[in-house]
């Protein structure tokens, strides 16, 4: 097309002009802060003074910290692959139907993913509470002893992992959705035609076929999970053990609680490298898996 | 025309009690001032939003702060301290206050909020239930006070009788168990913190002790488990519950229901002595003025506050009918406090009352309070054996 | 394969429909609990039974929310932040994809690699220094300050970008042959060709901004500044110990996204989908 | 192998019933093409035959066998889709062979088979290959591989050339024809155009709404067409309809001029006219007259579009070398016994053609 | 108006030349059309004249005017695009309104226009409808009409029939015909269809590689292809060709068979003989003999595919009824006047058609 670059030039400046504004503000700065004060003693508000590496060096021996990571780690194991799983069965279950069913089934599995974090908090919490919760008095109804689902120490995390779970996995059936959507219904016929059963099917067709967004939902929920604060935080209120602290609690504690921002700073600048790391690695990992396959 | 804005995290039957105060204030101020007031969520969320908000100069003008933190907070610079002016402005002054009370909010020589109440925990009991058990004397009180053997004797009597929870406890909040467990400390003369050591000597047995006793509670299913502040009032008003261990601000409940006929016959005491002599552990409210951080405060706004701080002490009557015991003293000595119900039944307990330790690392949702209660629930909920929480507590403690 | 006819296939078929609509049921029974308990009186909701349908329907509690607390003021919060950020966010970032798409300048691989590569940075690690940002711009407690740290959604950008490329290139060329300037195309002709694209960003855009969380928690500190998210967890005095009230709230509180989803149910798919496709 | 029988057969869609009673017989080893317009059940009927549409009621028999009640996969056909659906994450070869594995056949079976279907197609290279690294045609080949390979008793086609360019289609047309004589097996092909149909077909099964409007080899349907809708479905450029009424012996033709028919059939009409454009010739004198309006020259023939004093648009096919030009008046005549004539319900009334 | 004037002309994209010195002339009022296969250089030649693609080199004269370097949107030139590029938000007489909108004219003179460039296409009823509810030919024509209303001084098609069925074709076709008669605008129209082309213009521009093959009439081009390519790329079905050596005074056939042909071109060959399937003709003896392999009946005429002893594979027309069938063994004549004759490197040789 015929163009004049210097013209499309100074158009462009002005397109992105805002964006690139915001960008630099929001995001470009803050970056290069948060890495500045990881080298100070600062408070939240003011300036501190440079010590170095030494908000790093204290990190391997501090027993919160590696209680924050190895809590991280459990609850995005707790999460991510069942999350997977349990999102796909769902989609493979509303996949089968259609029309106006297929989208009030969808509605009803999708709903929780628009709720605010608190809503979500608030209705679990009354679901679960130990004296008037719904799901105890179905527990008496079977004759099966009360938990105090989101109060006791083995079962709190597993408790916000399958809420989160259920919060979040609308997101995942979606995707799973639509990849189901996309393949063509004449694969599916031509496999019937040639004799593959149900399981056959899911597994040569479906599943290979899949695996593109299955590997995907994996990635982004891997990544969302890594950064869990609000649900955690949400259902510690009354004071918990150790086994609610993740890695941005930790670091909204040090920060916002003990004052100590280059502290703060440190886990943070770690949260932000494992983060970036863990995604690349395993979109690669997957990308191989899959086409390996 | 002045607005004074007021932070405080009354959320319950004293919630209430404060905005008819407030309401009070502002009509009897009218066209002067206006006191505009929000009640954040009590505790860690109160006390951080204060912080970081200071910190911002973004805080209110006045708020309601525990006695037991206000080390913690003159250490990190929030609240400004209080002039000879100030107290002169107010009319208030030492004389008005009991000795612990002022010392609780003077930080070397210095004060830093000006005291409102304190506010002690007592047993609240149903007198219906009682009688049906058996284990209500006389006098109209629950049996068995004055020992532990006692005490439980009657929990077992209630629990016979086919009560589900006879003693409603909080105990899936270790922040508010933290009162409960420093009072049995407290009849024990423990103590927290000796120079600057924690859990020293046989003060770590004394905890655990403290924390035995309610343990036992819970395996022989004497006492509400994993039962969070709502429920376990709700668990009492609804006589599931035989008793209640509760802090004084929930009396108001209780009037209003029974005021409404929706309750039974109810009462309140002093906590029953399980160890060596009574004791129980209470904080005090005071009002502070944030020092918000590059924001001076004009003197006719600071004039309101004082204003509003002062007509507050000298309202603190009506405050009493929240449960709370008003720190101004010409309003105690007063003949009508003394009539008050059940204040009078609970008041000998002023003389046994322990307040936390003067240090910046005390206080409600301080560190000492946040750590402890972090190990109070498993164990009290037999999830956690108490001498391991001990252990856990101590370490923990000492690594502040 | 043993004997199979169309039959039993649909037999099969049909179990797993009925499996799927437990399944759902049971989903969202947590919601309709959730609904039900606020609607309940307060002695009602404490009861030990499971009682599927209230004896006596009452509002008091929604009426409780809406008139003795806050929650009207953090409605507005939450609306005014929401539509702020849809709106700045929506239209940089589509002024931004267009640049992206259309034209050629020096940068813009540069520039579209950056946008790439921030989607994996997480925004949580960020907390500290956008805090200090924004109370140093004096923004705290403002719904500028909670909107300033929301306005980047790469995604958004992305899809745009991907919209704009999508659409054949014979619509510019038609375009340019009519005259239009660049601002004409963009704003004439290949925006007006798909609102729906538009529409649906900008609803997910609202609701992510309604949702969140961790950032209006933090930037906050005077309750009347909360966004309704914080408000109803943050601040006691609305509800005092009443689980049905909390309930209202919370009702309350996810009532405008819900209402939008279900209004909007395909915009809502659609842009979610499409906001995915890319990171593949 | 492989006749195919169809008696009574419907089907509905929810509350549509779109085939009703249909009844066809297909013979063992017989080339079939439904030919019609979009929509007129060709893909449906297909479907049926092949086991994914169930069918509602009515008997398929399949080499004998009642299958209506049977899986698809048990009928043993085999299908070729339009766009090929071909496992795109399985090789050539994987693909060929799924079918047979599913049955459990042994992997040196399998592999046999495979390589002898290529063999025969001529793609014993594109074996390791997936389908994405195919051009279209190649894929087309893989799907055709893929239905021999597992020797069904028929072989169904839906619209198999239509994804394929121009110059290919032609040629993957003569490529089928030629593999049809070599197996000598049963296929049902599905197209709506009519060449494909012509030059593919035993016989063409015409269909229009659902329903069959002819059955018939090709020349049959060309040369005497059951039916309007027929006639103008078939032959490129389409046949020339001219409202004919009747007058005296002959019939009356739009723009003045009269056709002697002595044996024209009784009644009075209004009937159409049906004139094939290769039918109509330019003659110095004849009963249609009127002015060309366009000329397309093709090269070995030109058509002439021209305009009769009444309106009635018809088209003439001249020799590549035709002299009329734009604007000159032009006078056509035809052979009557070429000229079709149908009814107001468009069925095909008998013209004498002893007569003219 | 529209006369376009390409000198010496070059393209490159990157650093690929794609086009190269080429010169063409159009004349005002002509309706040419670039006929090419696939990547042949149509669209870039086309786009080159509406200015969306630079020209690196060579001058464009449009009108007298050097354009070459003007915006496109100031050679007042029109395009109709493919897929018509029809702004789908806008009615259909937005859409035609919009270019003259974005010159500023009066809103009344831009109503009036497109008034009456819809009353010339007859779809004055279309005006307020959106593009999507308009089928394929009404989008045809809006695209059309959009043109129409700039008054433009050429009209660009970038193969405009190309998205619609083939019936419509036809019809569009017959269409567009007639509104370059009435208008006398100089149209460039590209297509790779032969019979579009051969039907339509004036003259055609065969292009092949981004090279010029031949510019001359649609009869010209059949009757005397310049070289192989063209010979190969029009009519339909292609011509057949032979390799032939000299024999004698005549020409050696493939199967043996041979060609007296007194005035054969000097030098040996090899040389291809060209011959169009219409000019082979099953006769009683002629110098071509094989077995008829696939026979294909297209209702007026029927193509035999016949295999020559040698392997070599001819297709001859033979009429609609013929009796030929499969397995016969047939022999084809054909004159020689008809014959065309290509030299190793594809140009014509001129065979004298005085012999035979
Ligand atoms: N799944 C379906 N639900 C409802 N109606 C259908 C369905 N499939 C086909 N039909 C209807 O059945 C009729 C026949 O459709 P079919 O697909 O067999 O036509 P076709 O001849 O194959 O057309 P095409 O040439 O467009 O492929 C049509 O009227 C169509 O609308
Ligand atoms: N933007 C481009 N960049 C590089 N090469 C191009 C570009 N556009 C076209 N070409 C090359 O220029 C040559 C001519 O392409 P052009 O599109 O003009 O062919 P065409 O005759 O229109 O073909 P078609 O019939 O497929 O449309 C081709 O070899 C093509 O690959
Ligand atoms: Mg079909
Ligand atoms: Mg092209």
């Amino acid at each position: 097309m015929l163009t004049n670059r210097r013209k499309d030039a100074w158009i462009a400046a002005v397109l992105v002009a805002p964006f690139l504004a915001i960008y630099l503000l929001v995001f470009v700065y803050p970056t290069i802060q948060m890495v500045m004060t990881s080298f100070t003693d600062a408070p939240l508000i003011g300036d501190g003074a440079f010590v170095g590496t030494e908000n790093y060096e204290r990190l391997p021996s501090d027993p919160r910290f590696r209680t924050a990571a190895w809590n991280t780690a459990y609850f995005v194991a707790l999460t991510v692959i069942p999350g997977t799983i349990v999102a796909l069965a769902i989609a493979l279950g509303v996949s089968r139907l259609a029309g106006r069913m297929q989208a009030a089934i969808l509605a009803l599995f999708f709903l929780p993913y628009i709720l605010p974090v608190s809503v979500v908090y608030l209705i679990w919490d009354w679901v679960l509470n130990f004296q008037f919760g719904i799901l105890m008095h179905l527990f008496d109804l079977l004759g099966i002893d009360r938990v105090p689902i989101t109060k006791s120490r083995d079962w709190f995390m597993p408790a916000v992992a399958v809420v989160t779970i259920w919060w979040t996995s609308g997101f995942s059936i979606l995707l799973f959705l639509a990849g189901l959507r996309s393949i063509p219904p004449e694969i599916y016929e031509a496999a019937e035609l040639d004799n593959a059963g149900r399981w056959t099917t899911f597994r040569r067709i479906t599943w290979p076929l899949l695996w593109p967004v299955t590997s995907l939902v994996f990635t982004i929920s891997l990544i969302s999970q890594l950064k869990i604060f609000d649900q955690v935080y949400l259902f510690s209120q009354g004071g918990r053990p150790n086994d609610n602290l993740v890695l941005v609690y930790y670091i909204f504690q040090r920060a916002f609680q003990q004052n100590q921002s280059g502290r703060a700073a440190a886990v943070a600048v770690v949260l932000f490298i494992l983060v970036i790391v863990v995604s690349v690695l395993q979109f690669q990992l997957l990308r191989l898996a899959g086409g390996r396959k | 025309q002045e607005t004074v804005v007021w932070w405080d995290f009354l959320g319950g039957g004293d919630g209430a009690r404060m905005k008819q105060l407030i309401d009070r204030f502002n009509q009897e101020h009218q066209g002067e001032i206006t006191i505009d007031a929000t009640t954040l969520e009590w505790g860690m969320p109160f006390y951080t939003r204060v912080q970081t908000a200071a910190a911002v100069g973004e805080a209110a003008d006045v708020i309601m702060y525990h006695a037991s933190r206000i080390p913690l907070a003159v250490e990190q610079g929030i609240l400004q301290p209080l002039t000879a002016e100030d107290w002169q402005a107010m009319g208030l002054g030492q004389d008005d206050y009991a000795p612990a009370t002022w010392d609780a909010v003077t930080v070397e020589d210095q004060q830093y909020a000006v005291p409102f109440d304190t506010h002690p925990i007592v047993l609240y009991f149903n007198k219906d239930i009682l009688e049906a058990a058996g284990v209500l004397d006389e006098n109209g009180l629950p049996m068995g006070m004055d020992s532990r053997e006692g005490f439980t004797e009657t929990l077992r009597a209630l629990k016979e009788h086919g009560v589900r929870f006879p003693l409603g406890s909080v105990t899936a909040d270790g922040n508010f168990m933290f009162r409960t467990i420093y009072s049995l400390m407290g009849q024990q003369d423990g103590e927290l913190m000796t120079d600057g050591e924690f859990l020293a000597g046989d003060n770590g047995e004394k905890l655990e002790n403290a924390l035995s006793v309610l343990a036992e509670w819970t395996d022989e299913g004497l006492q509400s488990t994993y039962t969070d502040y709502p429920a376990t009032v709700a668990l009492f008003t609804s006589g599931e519950a035989a008793m209640m261990i509760n802090g004084v601000w929930e009396v108001p409940t209780m009037t209003d229901l029974s005021a409404q006929g929706q309750l039974f016959e109810w009462g309140a005491v002093e906590l029953p002595v399980i160890f060596d002599h009574p004791s129980t552990y209470a904080d005090s409210h005071a009002f502070a003025i944030p020092a918000n951080r590059g924001r001076e405060m004009a003197p006719e706004k600071r004039a309101a506050v004082l204003e509003v701080i002062s007509w507050m002490a000298n309202n603190s009557l009506f405050w009493a009918t929240a449960g709370h015991i008003p720190a101004y003293e010409s309003v105690t000595a007063s003949a009508e406090y003394q009539a008050m119900e059940p204040n009078a039944t609970y008041s000998s307990l002023t003389q046994n009352m322990i307040f936390d330790p003067r240090s910046p690392l005390a206080g409600i949702s301080g560190p000492i309070f946040d750590v402890m209660s972090t190990y109070f629930v498993p164990t009290l909920n037999g999830e956690m054996e108490p001498a391991e929480a001990v252990e856990m507590i101590r370490d923990e403690l000492n690594a502040l | 394969m043993s004997a199979q006819t169309l039959g039993r296939m649909n037999l099969g078929a049909g179990i797993i429909s009925v499996l799927t609509l437990l399944a759902a049921l049971i989903w969202a029974f947590p919601l309709y609990w959730g609904v039900i308990s606020s609607l309940k009186p307060e002695t009602e909701v404490v009861r030990p039974f499971i009682e599927l349908w209230p004896d006596n329907l009452t509002f008091e509690h929604y009426i409780h929310a809406l008139t003795a607390t806050q929650i009207g003021r953090w409605y507005v919060n939450s609306i005014a932040v929401a539509v702020g950020v849809t709106v700045i966010t929506i239209i940089s970032s589509m002024l931004c994809g267009y640049a992206l798409s259309q034209l050629r300048f020096p940068g813009r691989k540069l520039l579209w690699w950056l946008i790439l590569a921030s989607f994996m940075v997480p925004t949580q690690a960020l907390i500290i220094n956008h805090f200090v940002l924004v109370a140093d711009l004096g923004l705290l407690n403002t719904w500028a300050g909670i909107m300033l740290p929301q306005l980047i959604h790469p995604v958004i950008i992305i899809v745009y970008k991907q919209f704009f490329d999508q659409v054949p290139q014979d619509f510019r060329e038609a375009a340019v042959m009519d005259n239009a300037g660049e601002f004409r195309i963009l704003f004439k002709v290949y925006l007006p060709m798909n609102w729906g694209v538009t529409t649906a960003l900008s609803i997910v855009c609202f609701i992510w901004t309604w949702n969140a969380f961790l950032w209006p928690f933090l930037s906050v500190t005077r309750t009347e500044m909360m966004t309704i998210t914080v408000g109803i967890t943050q601040v006691s005095d609305a509800f005092g110990v009443y689980y049905a009230r909390e309930l209202a709230a919370a009702v309350l509180a996810g009532l405008p996204v819900a209402l939008a989803y279900l209004i909007f149910q395909r915009k809502v798919t659609e842009a979610i989908t499409l906001s995915a496709g890319i990171k593949g | 192998m492989g006749a195919i029988t169809l008696d009574r057969v419907s089907k509905r869609f929810g509350q549509v019933e779109v085939i009703r009673e249909l009844s066809l017989d297909i013979g063992a080893g017989e080339f079939v093409v439904f030919l019609g317009p979009s929509g007129s059940g060709k893909t449906t009927l297909l479907r049926m035959i092949a086991g994914l549409e169930s069918i509602d009621a009515g008997t398929l028999t399949i080499d004998g066998q009642r299958s209506e009640k049977l899986a698809p996969g048990q009928r043993n056909l085999a299908m070729v889709f339009q766009n090929y659906a071909l496992y795109p994450h399985m090789t050539v070869a994987q693909n060929m062979g799924f079918g047979l594995r599913n049955i459990g056949l042994p992997a040196s079976t399998i592999e046999a088979r495979v390589r002898e279907a290529a063999r025969m197609l001529e793609m014993e290279r594109l074996l390791d290959r997936r389908p994405a690294a195919l051009s279209g045609g190649q894929r087309q080949r893989v799907a055709i591989g893929r239905a021999i390979v597992k020797e069904p008793k028929a072989f169904l086609f839906d619209e198999p050339l239509s994804n394929l360019d121009a110059a290919l289609r032609v040629r993957t047309r003569v490529e089928l024809a030629e593999l049809h004589q070599r197996l000598g097996a049963t296929m049902i092909y599905v197209t709506h155009d009519q060449t494909e149909a012509m030059t593919l077909a035993d016989r063409i099964v015409i269909l229009n709404n659902c329903r069959i409007e002819q059955v018939g080899s090709p020349m049959e349907v060309y040369a005497r067409p059951a039916s309007r809708f027929v006639a103008s479905f078939i032959g490129s450029p389409a046949m020339n309809f001219l409202p004919v009424t009747r007058e005296g012996e002959g019939l009356k033709l739009p723009g003045g001029g009269a056709l002697s028919l002595p044996g024209a059939p009784s009644g009075s009409g209004p009937w159409e006219l049906g004139i094939r454009p290769e039918e109509l010739r330019v003659a110095p004198s004849g009963p249609l007259r009127g002015s060309a309006t366009v000329i397309e020259r093709l090269g070995d023939r030109t058509l002439l579009h021209v305009r009769l004093a009444d309106g009635t648009q018809v088209v003439a096919q001249d020799s590549g070398k035709s002299g009329v030009k734009v604007g000159d008046t032009v006078t056509l005549a035809f052979e009557t016994a070429e000229a079709h004539l149908f009814d107001a319900t468009g069925r095909a009334v008998p013209l004498m053609d002893m007569a003219a």
